[in-house]
């Protein structure tokens, strides 16, 4: 029974770092109609962010200057800001252009970005191909609740992730920009007519969303203690599978999403005989199940094409 | 007046590289050319640029010495750790009538794929760093020799070591998807049921994957006395750590591809009692290994030498020796030599036996102590001091 | 009359000489400031051929006048190749590889260039028939020509399958479904025992042909030949038979229908077309073809293993057509041509390459979507 | 002359969430009838044509053609039984030059496959050569412009051309029902008045072929419609000739409310 708790928690966090990176993937379609393949990229970009940032600190002196729950979060907090700032120039650079083009531009397009932003990361850092070792900014004690592990790292991880993704429902939801966010997911022409300022707006989106998608990456590498420059390719595919799943447009989508494929590959890996090598293949056959009996997802809505 | 200047530049850019490509390049004295190929790019880099080095090294000792009538250099090749790249650059380098001899490859796969150029061109060839065993003991080609052990061979006095010197019976075999975690669980798993043994589970993992903590719950429900991990550095390192972090404190051990000081960097403290074996002797008691450890020093690379250097720096001495004896011309001639060589470097005397296979089996043991790979004789462990999990 | 017209073809011979001794001079070229000096040299001709009007004319009128006799001329100086290169093998197998991806890039064309399908699953094809025939071949002793075709039909049943999803989905839905589906080949390819696992197959025989061996140097007119000659002129077939393919099926119902779906999928359905059917088609030729290019891989190395077929070749295969001109059967063999050599010329930046492929891609879908060759309207002849 | 019924609606309904886009309409057209479909923005007419060529699938009612069921059989297959249509704001298939456009219309009526493409060449030649002859001739009935601009790419061609070659390319598949959805739209008065002309000559020339045309130029309507339709909300709410529509009261005032906002605008 004890096991069983423990792979629910495995479960938990893997399907968190999922939904994380799902969310991007639903904010930047229902703002733009689009899939920004390269999103699972920026997410790492993310994670190696603060490998830099946490070097220079380390050149700095501010590791040892700063206490721990000072240091941690405003290191995140800078990181998640870069690089939603690096989702919104990419956006800007590679995906504005392609909005009255055809769909298959901007889908190739992302995904040789997506390319160009492994490389990039691979050949600026020392032995790039190799996974880097992230620093352990976590606390890393654990304690015993029943017979099952709970480590101290694993709980804040789940809860940054409550707390983000409440954080970010609330500024959808409360705010003048969140109100704009959900006009233009509605209805993009309807939205400009009302003076909303479209560029604006879809800025906005993308930087939320990288800068969700870089918790994402970060929680990776604290999990994990490395991160390597191609994870994002996986990470993406896995993320958008998440979208898929849950609805690709719906926020909350991503989090069922997200949540299923943590739950399928950790059983699969867990529970199934020899099991272990094909997780990636049962969430993928899970994924065009649901292609192909529920496009729409779990949550989205069936699209009536414009005639 | 814009056409006239576009013109202009267009005729200029004719006219360069015109004459660009009729300029005869550099003066050429007679070189004789040594080949090698590795991971230089790609996930394996950090092996095949240290094996690059040492391999560099050795030519460079080699021109110095004065004892070669002609200038011998090095062609590096990369092969990506990918079997068609790898391949590209095998025929490049027999492709070019100065390359004489040529030695490569850590992949085994790229290995596999390229030694049939090698024999059918007739260009002698060590492998440094691959260890599937079919490499030399299927083909059996007569110009392909290897200087590494393969993995049965590491695996058998592991096997010795772990189950009948530390007694530890009860096993779970964890090992990546890769060509060498394949061979390690096949060549493994039978060695230690043969000798008494109980496998209770065996896990592969796709290349790729970063989080076991599915697979080591499992584990940790079978309760075994130890886990043997058939993959390499980084991997092994993930799950040494995520064992501590699921709970799972047992027994870790793994034959050499783990044998690496990032292994304990990535692992941080759970890197402690970790058990391996390596081939040959540690470099600084080796015959010679202080002076080769104060030549790369000197030499000034800026990688470290990494696991398979002195493998490489062997290979480029049995080929050096090689053309020394024999000429650069006769490619029989020096295969035949090379068969027969007992060449005393830097990893002690290599010989071949009539496979191709090295005969230099010399392991040592390793255990992870204090965020070092100390000798188990040497350690705390195998004096009483400090206790391996059980 | 007739001395102007063998005058005419002198001319015409004359140019595709310059440039066919051009090309071989290129391949033999290693230093990489010579390669760039080359580069600079095609780019300047390629400038002033668009710049200097005259010429241009003049010249592709001279090329449409004598049709046959050009391609006749082609064919045989590229049929001369392995003589030129006759002491290097290597730059003989550089031009079996472009051949390869040349038949990868004319595979996928059908989709990417002529229907709008983004298939990012032809490592899998190409793998699937890869791992076919060499199985055949090994356990079984079949011969390489039926593995050709065995290898070419199990890859298309494959595209089949693929080709059921995507019933249901499309664009970016359609997308995901490939990429999972290469991912899941490749995984498949590394876990299952029966193809050797992460091992591959070792030991795949050479083809052979009236009794002679692929593996064994080819003798003709008493010149030795390195044996990848037997798999360049092999090669040379196979992918003149795709250019026939293609460009038939481009100038049919058939490839109208295509580029129908790629134009406007709803206005296609309204006039009779049965999208679903003719994408699968798009998928089953764009898997056979590559099924026969794994095919010949398998049997040229000897050797396979998963790493031969891993996403990043699905992706170099995308960046190939894009780069020669999607739709344009021509365009995208000079694609293929072009990105297997220049890697192989910069080997140098061999760790810049997949960087470059990315760049690549995203420049020319900014600022050249239609590629370097773009596709032309097809123009019927008539009689009047 | 009694003609066939060529097609006919019964409660003819479809709903997009809540809302009834077309709402229990019934609809009867005869074999070489023009009937105008006409009715405010919004008011389900370019719905009714979606459900008629099966691109929705109709939440409730029947629709029947040349005496079958059409309700659930996929677009392509309405369409190869002869129901052509044209759209609202044009998809051509801008890439392709006029001619293709024009061949690709005959598909349904042409059978070569992927087997012929590669090996029955001179089929598939034989099959294209009468396909290009047909449409040559197609475009020349239309406008000689369009004929020597044959090879032109589609989406070069001004509006008024475009309307015109999707005609065509409607057309040359040989319909029996052809639905054109607002073919006036972004044409000059002359250019209208042309088109109606060319309708007019397809009318001549094909007898026996059924019209549905949607229109807001009520001049067109009155001169080409047989019969006239008025939708709003998705329901039908009159039907008649243009002078029994124009009389009605509840189109003037369903049309009241249009032109109210047209005089803000």
């Amino acid at each position: 029974m004890a096991e069983i708790f423990q792979q629910l928690i495995n479960a938990l966090l893997l399907g968190c770092t999922y939904t994380l990176i799902a969310i991007g993937f639903n904010l930047f379609f229902g703002a733009l109609n689009v899939v920004h393949f390269s999103h699972g990229d920026v997410c790492i970009l993310g994670a190696f962010m603060t490998l830099i940032l946490y070097g220079l600190a380390k050149l700095l002196g501010l590791v040892t200057f700063l206490p721990g729950f000072v240091f941690v979060p405003l290191l995140i907090l800078t990181a998640m800001i870069l690089t939603g700032l690096i989702g919104t120039f990419f956006e800007r650079v590679v995906i504005r252009p392609f909005r009255y083009a055809p769909l298959l531009m901007v889908l190739v397009a992302t995904v040789a970005l997506g390319m160009v932003v492994r490389e990039t990361v691979r050949l600026s850092f020392p032995h790039g191909s190799n996974p880097q070792i992230f620093p352990r900014i976590l606390p890393q004690t654990s304690f015993q609740l029943g017979g099952v592990l709970i480590r101290l790292d694993s709980l804040i991880i789940f809860g940054t992730t409550i707390f983000l993704i409440s954080m970010m429902f609330l500024f959808i939801k409360r705010t003048r920009i969140g109100a704009a966010i959900r006009a233009v997911s509605q209805d993009t022409e309807a939205a400009a007519m009302m003076g909303i300022n479209i560029d604006r707006t879809v800025a906005v989106t993308f930087l939320i969303g990288s800068a969700l998608g870089a918790i994402a990456g970060i929680l990776i590498g604290a999990y994990n203690n490395i991160i390597r420059f191609d994870m994002g390719l996986m990470g993406g595919v896995k993320g958008f599978s998440a979208a898929v799943v849950g609805g690709l447009g719906n926020v909350y989508g991503a989090i069922i999403g997200g949540l299923i494929l943590g739950f399928v590959e950790t059983f699969a890996a867990a529970f199934i005989p020899g099991g272990t090598p094909y997780t990636d293949v049962f969430a993928f056959l899970v994924v065009i199940f649901f292609l192909i009996f529920k496009p729409s997802g779990i949550l989205g809505e069936k699209v009536y094409e414009k005639v | 007046m814009k056409f006239l200047y576009r013109k202009m530049v267009l005729f200029l850019l004719l006219a360069v590289s015109i004459l660009l490509i009729t300029s005869n390049g550099w003066a050429q004295s007679k070189v004789v050319k040594i080949g090698f190929i590795g991971p230089l790019t790609g996930p394996n880099a950090a092996q095949g640029v240290g094996a690059r080095n040492a391999f560099d090294l050795a030519i460079r000792e080699a021109n110095a010495s004065g004892k070669y009538p002609y200038k011998v250099e090095m062609v590096a090749l990369d092969d990506a750790s990918d079997p068609a790249t790898g391949v590209a650059a095998a025929l490049k380098l027999v492709s070019d009538p100065a390359v004489v001899a040529a030695s490569g490859h850590w992949n085994s796969p790229v290995a596999l794929a390229t030694i049939h150029i090698f024999h059918t061109y007739k260009i002698p060839f060590i492998v440094w760093g691959a260890i599937h065993p079919d490499i030399t003991g299927f083909y059996k080609y007569p110009g392909v020799n290897r200087v590494a052990p393969t993995l049965i061979q590491e695996n058998g006095p592991l096997c010795d070591w772990v189950i009948g010197e530390l007694g530890y019976k009860n096993f779970s075999i964890i090992s990546d998807t890769s060509s060498y975690g394949e061979m390690n669980l096949k060549a493994f798993r039978p060695m230690a049921e043969g000798k008494g043994a109980k496998i209770l589970s065996v896990d592969s993992v796709t290349v790729g994957t970063t989080d076991f903590r599915p697979i080591l719950t499992k584990v940790k429900g079978l309760n075994p006395d130890a886990v043997y991990f058939g993959g390499v550095v980084m991997k092994g390192a993930l799950i040494r750590d995520q064992m501590e972090k699921v709970g799972l404190k047992k027994l870790f051990f793994a034959i050499s591809g783990i044998k690496d000081d990032k292994f304990l960097e990535v692992a941080g403290p759970s890197g402690e009692g970790v058990v391996t074996i390596k081939p040959g002797k540690p470099i600084d008691k080796l015959e010679g290994g202080t002076k080769f450890l104060k030549a790369y020093e000197g030499a000034g690379y800026r990688e470290p030498f990494g696991a398979y250097g002195p493998n490489a720096y062997d290979s480029a001495g049995i080929i050096l020796e090689t053309i020394s004896k024999t000429g650069p011309e006769d490619k029989g001639a020096m295969a035949k030599y090379i068969r027969g060589i007992k060449y005393k470097g830097l990893m002690g005397e290599t010989s071949f036996d009539a496979t191709g296979q090295t005969t230099n089996l010399m392991v040592s043991r390793f255990v992870g102590q204090g965020g070092k790979w100390i000798t188990w004789e040497e350690s705390d462990y195998a004096k009483g001091a400090r206790k391996l999990p059980q | 009359m007739l001395p102007r017209t063998i005058g005419r073809a002198v001319i015409l011979l004359a140019v595709e000489a310059f440039f066919f001794i051009l090309f071989a001079a290129f391949m033999k070229t290693y230093e990489t400031g010579k390669v760039i000096a080359f580069l600079l040299f095609f780019i300047g001709l390629g400038v002033m051929f668009k710049e200097w009007e005259k010429a241009r004319l003049a010249l592709t009128g001279l090329f449409k006048e004598m049709k046959i006799l050009a391609g006749a001329g082609f064919v045989a100086m590229l049929l001369t190749l392995p003589f030129i290169f006759q002491s290097s093998p290597y730059l003989i197998h550089i031009c079996v590889m472009a051949g390869l991806f040349a038949i990868l890039a004319l595979g996928l064309n059908f989709q990417l260039g002529s229907t709008n399908v983004v298939n990012f699953a032809t490592a899998a094809s190409y793998g699937i028939g890869a791992y076919a025939s060499a199985l055949l071949a090994v356990h079984f002793h079949i011969s390489f020509w039926l593995g050709l075709l065995v290898g070419g039909s199990l890859a298309s049943l494959f595209g089949l399958l693929l080709g059921i999803p995507c019933m249901k989905t499309k664009d970016y839905y359609l997308s995901l479904v490939t990429i999972a589906f290469g991912l899941i080949i490749y995984i498949l390819l590394n876990n299952f025992s029966w193809t050797g696992g992460p091992n591959g197959i070792p030991n795949i025989p050479p083809p052979s042909l009236f009794g002679h061996s692929f593996k064994e140097p080819l003798s003709l007119f008493g010149y030795q030949l390195p044996f990848q000659s037997n798999y360049y002129y092999l090669i040379f077939l196979l992918v003149g038979g795709s250019l026939v393919v293609a460009h038939r099926l481009h100038h049919s119902r058939v490839g109208l229908t295509w580029n129908a779906i790629r134009e406007d999928e709803i206005a296609a359905r309204c006039h009779g077309i049965d999208v679903t059917w003719y994408k699968i088609l798009a998928f089953c030729i764009d898997a056979f073809f590559g099924g026969v290019a794994g095919t010949v891989y398998s049997h040229y190395i000897g050797f396979i293993s998963p790493e031969n077929f891993a996403f990043i070749v699905s992706v170099v295969v995308v960046t190939m057509v894009i780069l020669g001109g999607m739709d344009n059967v021509f365009g995208v063999i000079i694609g293929a041509i072009l990105l297997t050599i220049l890697p192989e010329k910069f080997r140098a930046f061999e760790d810049f390459r997949v960087l470059i492929y990315g760049l690549i891609v995203v420049t020319m879908l900014m600022f050249r979507p239609q590629g370097l060759f773009p596709q032309k309207m097809r123009i019927y002849k008539k009689e009047s | 002359m009694i003609m066939a019924r060529l097609l006919e609606t019964e409660k003819l309904t479809i709903h997009f969430g809540g809302l009834a886009a077309v709402n229990e309409v019934d609809f009867t057209i005869d074999q070489g009838e023009t009937v105008g479909l006409i009715g405010p923005n919004g008011s389900g007419k370019t719905t009714f044509f979606n459900l008629l060529t099966g691109i929705y699938k109709p939440t409730g009612g029947e629709i029947r053609y040349c005496g079958k069921d059409l309700v659930g059989l996929p677009t392509f297959k309405i369409a190869k039984q002869g129901v052509a249509r044209t759209f609202q704001n044009n998809r051509l298939f801008l890439n392709l030059s006029v001619l293709d456009n024009v061949l690709i219309g005959m598909h349904p009526q042409q059978d070569s496959n992927w087997f012929d493409a590669i090996f029955r060449r001179s089929y598939v030649e034989r099959e294209i050569e009468q396909g290009v002859e047909k449409g040559l001739e197609l475009l020349s009935q239309f406008s000689e412009g369009l004929l020597t601009n044959c090879y032109q790419r589609a989406g070069d061609l001004p509006q008024a051309d475009r309307r015109k070659v999707e005609i065509c390319r409607a057309l040359a598949s040989n319909p029996k029902l052809l639905l054109l959805d607002e073919p006036s739209a972004g044409m000059s008065p002359a250019e209208t008045e042309e088109l109606m002309e060319d309708i007019r000559k397809v009318r001549q020339k094909v007898g026996e072929i059924g019209i549905i045309i949607i229109e807001h130029d009520m001049a067109v309507i009155r001169k080409v419609a047989d019969r006239v339709i008025v939708l709003n909300y998705g329901r039908k709410i009159a039907e008649g000739t243009f002078h029994e529509i124009s009389d009605n009261e509840l189109v003037l005032e369903a049309y009241l409310g249009r032109e109210e906002k047209d005089a803000q605008a």
